[in-house]
């Protein structure tokens, strides 16, 4: 039912992990729903995404779009990141079952959480 | 390695089976219910079919009704029994952990009107009280549907007892089988069952052709109307490879029953408790004792259920999580919320199901590898303590 | 000798669809829904049959419901045609030459107070035509059922003509193809059918799967309730290797279609006017022309069908009389009184069907001894009039 | 679904034919209904039936309980003959099919309508 690059990147998730003392953090989903996200950034002083990390609970579609949405953002302005939509995260997997085309929203929000986590922090330290 | 541990959800079929279906394809291919020697050699296969089952759950040939399937048996059963019984009332009984062919079907039939829907909770270990039974049921009852043994966690129902309280207020009482036939020992008539569903696939037989036994003196309407065939219980040209293959695969089985569960049942210890011992934070589902041999059921925390399976699959590893049929849903299973679990740790169930076939080199390979595919998706998971973590 | 001239009621399954079901059995035996490479082995069979089945009928893939028979197809059809269209009428309209999985359950339908039903009479044919189907629609009329071919006389309807009438009206056509399927040309597209039941083993296919097409768009619903499969259409772990054996012997009979019914035709043609020449008093039942390419159906004067069945068998020719699922019942075929045959001719008739594996010699030896056969019976007949007794 | 006593006497019937200035025939059953049964006995002045034959249209159930019902009666009185029950037609050919016990009735009947044409003509004849 998977695309081989969904497996790929399920199998060999890309930025697993946890960043300390991150510039952002985005946390969605909930386990009720089967699926948790959670996005860490590092983001440098040109608003540039040096670093990015995940952790994710959750199905095969979950684990690979949040991979994948990384890898997409890494080394990305933050303005382009936000930019990133559900659908190029899709596409960029070669497909998506129907039932799964939630986690790849998921991946989305998981970004953007995370990017307007960074926001907040950088206006409150203005 | 390939490791089948989903025999729950279907079953190899085996080579006695098929080697008895080849002749009713292709020599003793007659339709029954035709007049000449192709007929006769058709329908002796189809009496002697129907023999071997009624034997093996203690019922008479006569109420053996062939169907395409468990499904359609259940089905046939609950809305037979419902319209045969109009004018007593419209009240039915059932559990909270059906398989869907049950639940979905009276939920329906509830939208539709056509009944009054008591659903019993479960205990912690999924089993219905007969209890619970008696105090659910009313003087408009007319049916009752509780299931022999859960598809998922494997938990067996006190089937005779429950029989008893129906029959005892001359209420229909049906269960379905699908899970335990075969696999548990079954006896119609000291059980008091009035309906009982089956299906072949569970048991290294086909798929695609089932049996409903309806006790003599229970009339229900046909599902499937047409020929005369099964004495107008249920129309269409008989599957008769499909039932040769039903029967020869139930009557080994239960041939082998109690050496089966003896020998399954060591090897599903050994894997319950391999991982019980291996992986912290685990909980059996199901009842510890009244349980098929062949089952193994568990919560694993911080984790969901599909990443579970696809790594067993990379692995060569075939298991399931929640039943088959709703894989690719997105809800946890019904059975496991019915038994108390909170969501998330429901949506993190493992299921292992065993066979003959199982071998104990096989349970060793699953027990070296689950620790570690535990582990790494343990450690993508932000649900995951730190201090494990560390 | 052995001749097998039955094929009406159902067929020898051929040897490259048991050899192609085998795999299905022993190897790919996993259950679709699961989520497991085992899993995906079984899809993948499903869905390439899928294709396969909706190529020959110029049908989508996604438009291919998989049943356990025809007669499960045709009840799902009617049922779930009527149901969903409540709110416009209940009218439907069949004819009275349909099977008994069609008129049975249109009438147990009418009697549960679901319907009003006009049963359409036929020629002498037994030809529904379009005309007496345009005279018939109300504005309450949501469901036409008139079948493709006969299966006792073998007479094909004008079924583009009838699904024209019904597009035009908005009116939900289905067609019962068992018979048809196979040995005629179907194109569900350019024939506006909606619905459309199909049977394997009438086509040397196994027993106990069919097809019930659904034209998308089209909403029915579930005659089966349970788990997800068939995309929600019919519940029940699917019947991998029926399927497949269901596919693999529609593709082949499909692709050899035309030379078939060539050869077939010719064969047929050949027994159709050796009976005419060799013995008197004999009517052939069923349009001359418009005619499945293997069916025999002639009314024998004086004598009764059973017995005629009897001394062919004893003879080691298998052949029916009525359709295979009535015989054993008292009543002539309701399809010959429909034509307008007087019930004593009706009781007489004998219906040999043949299949691409009949050969000369078979006809050749049926030709021989039938017409001994039916003046032994004649003899014995208190009806054969006495100038011929001579 | 016949026993191998029903199929012997389809295959073989006894006493087929009619019988010219028969002392007594009885004809039951119709077209309609798929059965038609005739018997011509032949009796002495003894009331014995020296002879019987039989003609019957219908399944092979109709075939055989004629046969057997005339094999039953030949050579016996009348008023032996009129004793002849279906029953003991059935249980003479080891069994019917429930749907065709109707048979048995037929030729019972049979019997009985030829042996009253019999009376009635020698009544008359009185
Ligand atoms: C025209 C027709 N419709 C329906 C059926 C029923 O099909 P099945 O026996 O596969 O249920 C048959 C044959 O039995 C048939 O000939
Ligand atoms: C408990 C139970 N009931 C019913 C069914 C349905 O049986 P089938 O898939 O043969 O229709 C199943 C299995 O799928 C089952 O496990």
């Amino acid at each position: 039912m998977y695309t081989e690059r969904v497996m790929d990147h399920f199998k060999n998730p890309r930025n697993v992990g946890e960043i300390e003392d991150a510039s952002g953090v985005g946390t969605v989903g909930n386990a009720k729903c089967g699926d948790i996200m959670q996005i860490f950034l590092d983001i440098d002083e040109n608003e540039i995404i040096r670093d990015v990390k995940f952790k994710t609970f959750g199905c095969g579609a979950a684990v690979a779009t949040s991979s994948m949405a990384t890898e997409m953002i890494k080394g990305k302005s933050v303005e382009d990141a936000l930019k990133i939509t559900n659908a190029a995260v899709v596409e960029a997997l070669e497909g998506l079952p129907p039932a799964k085309i939630h986690c790849s929203v998921l991946a989305e929000e998981a970004v953007k959480a995370a990017i307007e986590d960074y926001m907040k922090k950088r206006d409150e330290a203005k | 390695m390939k490791v089948y541990l989903d025999n729950a959800a279907t079953t190899m079929v085996r080579k006695e089976v098929v080697d008895a279906m080849i002749p009713a394809f292709t020599t003793y291919y007659g339709n029954p219910s035709s007049l000449h020697e192709f007929a006769r050699e058709a329908e002796q296969l189809l009496d002697s079919a129907r023999k071997d089952v009624a034997n093996v759950i203690g019922a008479k040939p006569d109420e053996i009704v062939f169907t395409g399937g468990g499904s359609e048996s259940d089905n046939m059963a609950l809305r037979g029994a419902v319209a045969a019984n109009k004018k007593k009332g419209k009240h039915v009984i059932t559990s909270a952990v059906e398989h869907h062919a049950v639940l979905y079907t009276l939920q329906a039939m509830e939208r539709e009107g056509l009944i009054d829907l008591t659903i019993l909770p479960v205990d912690e270990y999924a089993i219905v009280s007969a209890e619970s039974v008696t105090s659910a049921l009313r003087d408009d009852t007319v049916l009752v549907s509780i299931m022999f043994a859960n598809n998922e966690v494997g938990t067996i129902n006190p089937i005779a007892e429950i029989g008893k309280v129906c029959r005892d207020k001359g209420v229909l009482f049906h269960t379905d089988a699908v899970q335990a036939t075969g696999h548990v020992p079954i006896d119609v008539v000291k059980m008091n069952i009035d309906l009982m569903a089956i299906s072949a696939h569970k048991f290294h037989g086909p798929k695609g052709v089932g049996v409903l036994y309806i006790r003599k003196g229970v009339r229900i309407p046909s599902l499937i109307i047409g020929g005369g065939q099964e004495k107008k219980r249920r129309a269409g040209t008989e599957n008769v490879p499909g039932i040769v293959g039903l029967a020869t695969a139930l009557k080994l089985t239960n041939e082998h029953m109690a050496e089966n569960a003896v020998k399954v049942g060591a090897l599903r210890d050994k894997l319950l408790k391999g991982i019980a011992d291996r992986i912290p934070d685990v909980k059996l589902n199901g009842h510890p004792i009244n349980r098929l041999p062949n089952n193994v059921n568990y919560s694993i925390r911080y984790i969901e259920g599909e990443s579970i399976l696809l790594m067993l699959d990379i692995n060569g590893i075939a298991a399931s999580s929640g039943s088959a049929c709703t894989s690719g849903s997105l809800d946890p299973s019904h059975v496991l919320l019915a038994m108390g679990l909170p969501h998330e740790i429901a949506h993190g169930s493992l299921r292992l199901t065993l066979s003959e076939f199982t071998t104990e080199e096989e349970i060793n390979y699953v027990l070296d590898l689950l620790p570690q595919i535990i582990q790494r998706l343990r450690d993508m998971s932000p649900l995951y303590p730190k201090q494990h973590n560390a």
